[in-house]
């Protein structure tokens, strides 16, 4: 009787590409060559997309931007994994993932360039708009999973994304603790990129890790080298299953590295050093990926230029249209706050009305 | 009592507010079944006050769902079910507890439609019984209407009889934007009235002459209708005859008639339990002296709760407005 | 490098006594015989402070009130174990630990009577007001604990209280990170009395204990039997030289009953059955306490009388002193706003002392 | 620029708004050990918009606090270091996120004095750039006074000038009450103004005209100060002379400054950004007309935000109050 263990737990970390490229072969996931190389595709997708949106902030043809260059693999490994019906309940940094999805570049660009009507994505396309209050989204998410639950939903799966900051909101542990208690059909999906503005993890909480918490809500939990695009998405995928079967939430938590600046109003240099960020050149996601592809004959020279033009090509196809749309106009701030507009709103439209004329 | 309408039988039942509300929630459960209820303690407890009784049992806990601890858990989560189709109803168990949740409140609730430029609309209520009278412990007794009214994308309905309640309720529940529907604890069984077995809306956004008069307006809602009510009867011994107005839904107000009951009194006294520091009887006093300030006669008047704590169950008597605090400014009104 | 385990956690849970009160003699705490029946005298006097409180109430002499009935030995085994320095930051349901501070009961009585003045506890009482919105009192002690270790404090602790209920929520995992990170002198003291009003503890969270949960921010946590005062002895002891050595925080967890209703404002009759109520009868941490201490002969019928009398001597003097208390005056209201009164508040002032009139 | 000043040299220097709170902070820290700055990147990187800069540095990691990513948390934790005798300046990244804050600010901040009799009053501020005009993403825009401003037990200040700011977070510190201190984002760096560098108060409670003039109010505070100054400087070249003031404070208001001007003019325009409906100006309009109705030639007039979400940064300059509409709702009580 006297002293007993009541709980024992033990967290995991997958990691399969060695920072070289070299893979644990035993470990490999079950893919085809070409979706080896659809996953490369995408991280170089993602990357152009970033790169180009921090040139025009950079000409001012950009609102803030909160690059996600580092954590392409986090994003990439969870996008094949997803099925059209599943849900995504995005914080503000899965662009990756939203343009992986089906959402055109040109609406991702258009929220941050001051634009609600990027958020209006195409039909079909089950994603959430961007959440700025961290952890917040994460209840979406929880939510949503529920929902799914409740209509006998056999695949579909929301997802909720948030990252290391965020998991030391009370939104974070009461998302958990709910979607826990109803078994709710949702992968927590946090990118831990070991900062959130100019705090370090070590500080943001004093445990180890991230997935070691889903102990304390009754669900399993992993970590995941979120720099190797193929842990993420055997990790991913495992996770992903386990919530399709019905068997509750899961959470899984990738570490990874927020390479830029927090957003374009940041300025890292203040808070951390160059050494780390070279540490992590080092560790490059994409990098990573083409020494394994082209160590497997997967992938060569050739293939890369013709990728890069293939992607700046869209990009720059994406700007064009971006910037082509004109503003939409002022009396759109009144028109989507009701579905009817009470008189207020009518009276305050009239005025928005009156000056644009 | 059993009538025809509309080829209907309508048996309507006294009631009490509370009764009204979990008829009204019941009726619309069973009407669509994406209408779920959740919330601390609403289903196997039927509420801490009893407004969900028996709809775990009629309904089944997939659509009556008892809640962790965690008011952020349970509005947030809701956004979540809504957008998966369902309209939650979330109990909030006091509207002292409110401010955990008001995060999701603020943030998405009340922006999720504008925000998503009309894709995800919200249609969800959220509950809670709201205000003074019945001596609890600290936080049991808040009256935080103005908070909700100051943020653009939520309505917010508040009842004062159980007709209005069962209305109101299944207006909200039917509305296609987040209602925050406030329940006047201090009346939940204070009365009872005819009400109609029937499904009826009573329309957001209407307010309510519950006594017409000539002389000075009183707007009121919730529990201070009754004693906004007090007031005028005790006038009307005086041959002063008050207009009470009961406003039901505080946003969006129904300015006209506001205004028209004022234009024709010229005289008006808003009561409401909350602080009085821009409170809605501030919002009200604004409106008013705007549209319609040739026909005052006198300044707007704010009967209120006081720029304070509500205090604990002892000085409580103290804190609320009461018919006298109604009449006296009435006679300000008048003496002017 | 593949599949690593980054952390493994054992959770602990501690009992001593048996429900009849037979002890693991190699477990029991080094008390002197005073010092045993010292625990069972607090727990008495408790339970007598309890009933009376409930007794009041039913004769509409007492405002809602939460019984501490079956949860005696959790704030007993605690409070023998306080410094006169250690601060309380309260929940709603700590009357035992209150009164056993130097907290009069008449004060305690007083708070849940509806007068504020039972607030202001004797001078060098280090106790906050009771905190009713559940959990978010936790946080005031993880910003005490904080200010005593920047204070250089070597003894002094905080000690937190909360619910299973509580721990749902979002200000609960914030303290306890915060705590984490600044390794505050703080021990977080969970009552877990399974049932949060009507909802038992198995659909609060999936999780098997809240101790585990420790493992989430990096502190050591245990479960201890809460109807076992020397088992919260022990346990407490060990978590607050923890804190006191400058550990940093500890989480415990007492697993204990509630034995009444959530408050007088409750009916529990309709959410849980009397077979679970008498199961936890069997487990009262009174009579266990005194099986324990009548088998090592410490206690006798004649002591157990002359307890009695002597607590319930100390209630009734304490109802009397505190129905002997006029009411506050109505400008309480009002006066304790602010250190000096804005300009509303004094014409607000002035109503009330002319309706006093 | 050096000057003396009761013995001390002044040497005053140009700052910009967020500067002189800089400066504030770094002095009373100086002062007072007790004083501790606690919030999210306020220490290695000096606070998002800088106002922090520099001091953790200077003060050390014991008293410059970066914390985790929680506002519940910072508002929280700052009562307990209240309580143990610190005087601990939070600071809210945005008033946009101050909502998950909002339960410990309302449910405890506002009301530890009350609720223990006077015994743990708690000196703290909350420190959070409000208010649009940068063109950032969503929730970085958000004007939440009013919600302050409702809930008794709170202080809310807001400054429009460098040298105010100084005197004005001085006296938060300072003040054994819970201090709102909101800052004008907007104006962080717009421009500079010679500030003291010596130790000042500038007193809570006290309204300043800024613009003296006989035919119109113009009532403003924070970032609208400006508009309402450019709005007074081109109503001067159509001979209306406009009386602008900064509240500075916004509870409590200094009713004795708002009515002497209404008295004078008789006419009044509130301006504020945050939506209208239950904002500031509901409150301002309803104390005056309450209490100088006989003085009044026309309505008092709002110029507000919209009763809408803030948008987004590309139609952010269709919300936000300008010099135009101004002179409009000037107009209009001319015309009345
Ligand atoms: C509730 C809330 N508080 C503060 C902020 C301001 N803010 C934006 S991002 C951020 C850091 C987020 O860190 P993390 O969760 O690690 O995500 P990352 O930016 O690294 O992707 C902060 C403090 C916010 N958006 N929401
Ligand atoms: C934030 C908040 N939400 C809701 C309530 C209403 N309420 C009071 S006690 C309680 C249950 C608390 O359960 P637990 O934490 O287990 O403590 P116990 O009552 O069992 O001691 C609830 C829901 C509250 N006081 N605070
Ligand atoms: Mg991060
Ligand atoms: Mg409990």
């Amino acid at each position: 009787m006297p002293v007993t263990i009541i709980h024992e737990a033990k967290t995991e970390r997958l990691e399969i590409l060695d920072r070289s490229g070299k893979a644990d072969e035993a470990l490999l996931p079950k893919l085809s060559s070409e979706e080896m190389a659809n996953l490369y595709r995408l991280m170089v997708r993602m990357r152009r997309f970033d790169e180009k949106a921090l040139t025009l902030q950079r000409q001012g043809r950009m609102g803030t931007w909160g690059s996600i260059r580092g954590q392409e693999a986090c994003q990439a490994g969870l996008a094949v994994n997803l099925l059209k019906e599943d849900w995504l309940a995005p914080s503000f940094r899965e662009h990756g993932v939203m343009i992986s999805r089906g959402i055109p570049m040109r609406q991702v660009y258009a929220i941050w360039r001051g634009d609600e009507r990027g958020h209006l994505f195409p039909e079909g396309v089950n994603c959430l708009p961007v959440s700025i209050p961290v952890a917040s989204q994460l209840l979406h998410a929880a939510g949503l999973g529920l929902g799914l639950k409740l209509r006998g939903e056999k695949s579909a799966v929301a997802v909720g994304f948030a990252g290391d900051g965020a998991s030391s909101e009370g939104d974070f542990h009461e998302a958990l603790n709910f979607a826990g208690v109803f078994k709710s059909r949702t992968l927590f999906f946090i990118q831990n990129n070991q900062w959130a503005i100019s705090l370090p993890f070590k500080k943001q909480t004093a445990a180890e890790s991230i997935a070691q918490r889903a102990h304390g809500y009754g669900m399993p939990g992993m970590q995941v080298d979120g720099n190797d695009v193929l842990a993420v998405y055997a990790a991913t995928k495992k996770a992903l299953d386990h919530v399709r079967a019905g068997n509750g939430p899961y959470l899984l938590e990738c570490l990874t590295y927020r390479m830029e600046n927090h957003t374009t109003a940041d300025d890292a240099t203040r808070y951390r050093l160059a050494d780390e960020i070279a540490y992590w050149k080092e560790r490059d996601p994409i990098d990573r990926m083409r020494a394994f592809l082209v160590s497997k004959k997967l992938w060569n020279d050739q293939k890369e230029a013709a990728l890069f033009e293939e992607v700046s090509a869209e990009v720059e196809a994406e700007v064009k249209a971006l910037e082509a749309e004109p503003s939409a106009p002022a009396t759109d701030i009144v028109d989507f706050m009701y579905k009817e507009r009470p008189w207020f709103l009518e009276e305050q439209r009239a005025l928005l009305a009156k000056e644009a004329r | 009592m059993a009538a025809q309408r509309d080829g209907r039988t309508d048996k309507s039942e006294k009631l009490t507010l509370a009764q009204a509300v979990n008829h009204g929630l019941a009726q619309e459960m069973e009407r669509d079944p994406n209408v779920l209820v959740m919330g601390e303690d609403v289903g196997v407890d039927g509420g801490v006050f009893r407004v969900t009784e028996g709809l775990m049992e009629k309904f089944g806990p997939d659509r009556v769902m008892d809640t962790p601890l965690a008011e952020s858990a349970i509005v947030g989560a809701a956004i979540g079910l809504a957008v998966a189709g369902f309209r939650p109803v979330c109990e909030i168990q006091f509207t002292g507890f409110v401010y955990p949740a008001l995060n999701q409140l603020f943030a998405h609730v009340a922006r999720y439609r504008n925000r998503s430029r009309g894709r995800y609309p919200l249609p969800m209520v959220i509950r809670m019984p709201y205000g003074g009278g019945i001596h609890p412990p600290e936080h049991h007794s808040e009256s935080y209407e103005a908070l909700f009214a100051h943020t653009p994308g939520l309505k917010v309905v508040i009842p004062s009889t159980p007709s209005d309640a069962k209305g109101l309720i299944t207006a909200a529940i039917r509305d296609d934007d987040p209602v925050i529907f406030m329940e006047p604890k201090r009346i939940y069984r204070a009365f009872r009235e005819d009400v109609s077995s029937l499904e009826y809306t009573v329309p957001i956004g209407e307010a309510k002459i519950v006594s017409e008069g000539k002389d000075v307006t009183i707007i009121a809602y919730g529990a201070m209708v009754r004693v906004a009510l007090e007031a005028q009867e005790a006038l009307s011994r005086q041959n002063v005859l008050a207009e009470v107005i009961d406003l039901r839904t505080i946003n969006p107000m129904d300015i006209k008639t506001v205004l028209g009951s004022a234009e024709k009194t010229g005289r008006v006294v808003v009561v409401h339990e909350a602080p009085r520091n821009a409170g809605l009887g501030a919002e009200i006093a604004a409106l008013i002296q705007e549209r319609a300030m040739l026909s005052l006669l006198a300044p707007i008047q704010r009967v209120c709760g006081f720029d304070s704590v509500f205090p604990f169950p002892r000085l409580e008597e103290h804190y609320l407005p009461t018919k006298e605090r109604v009449m006296e400014a009435v006679q300000k009104t008048l003496d002017f």
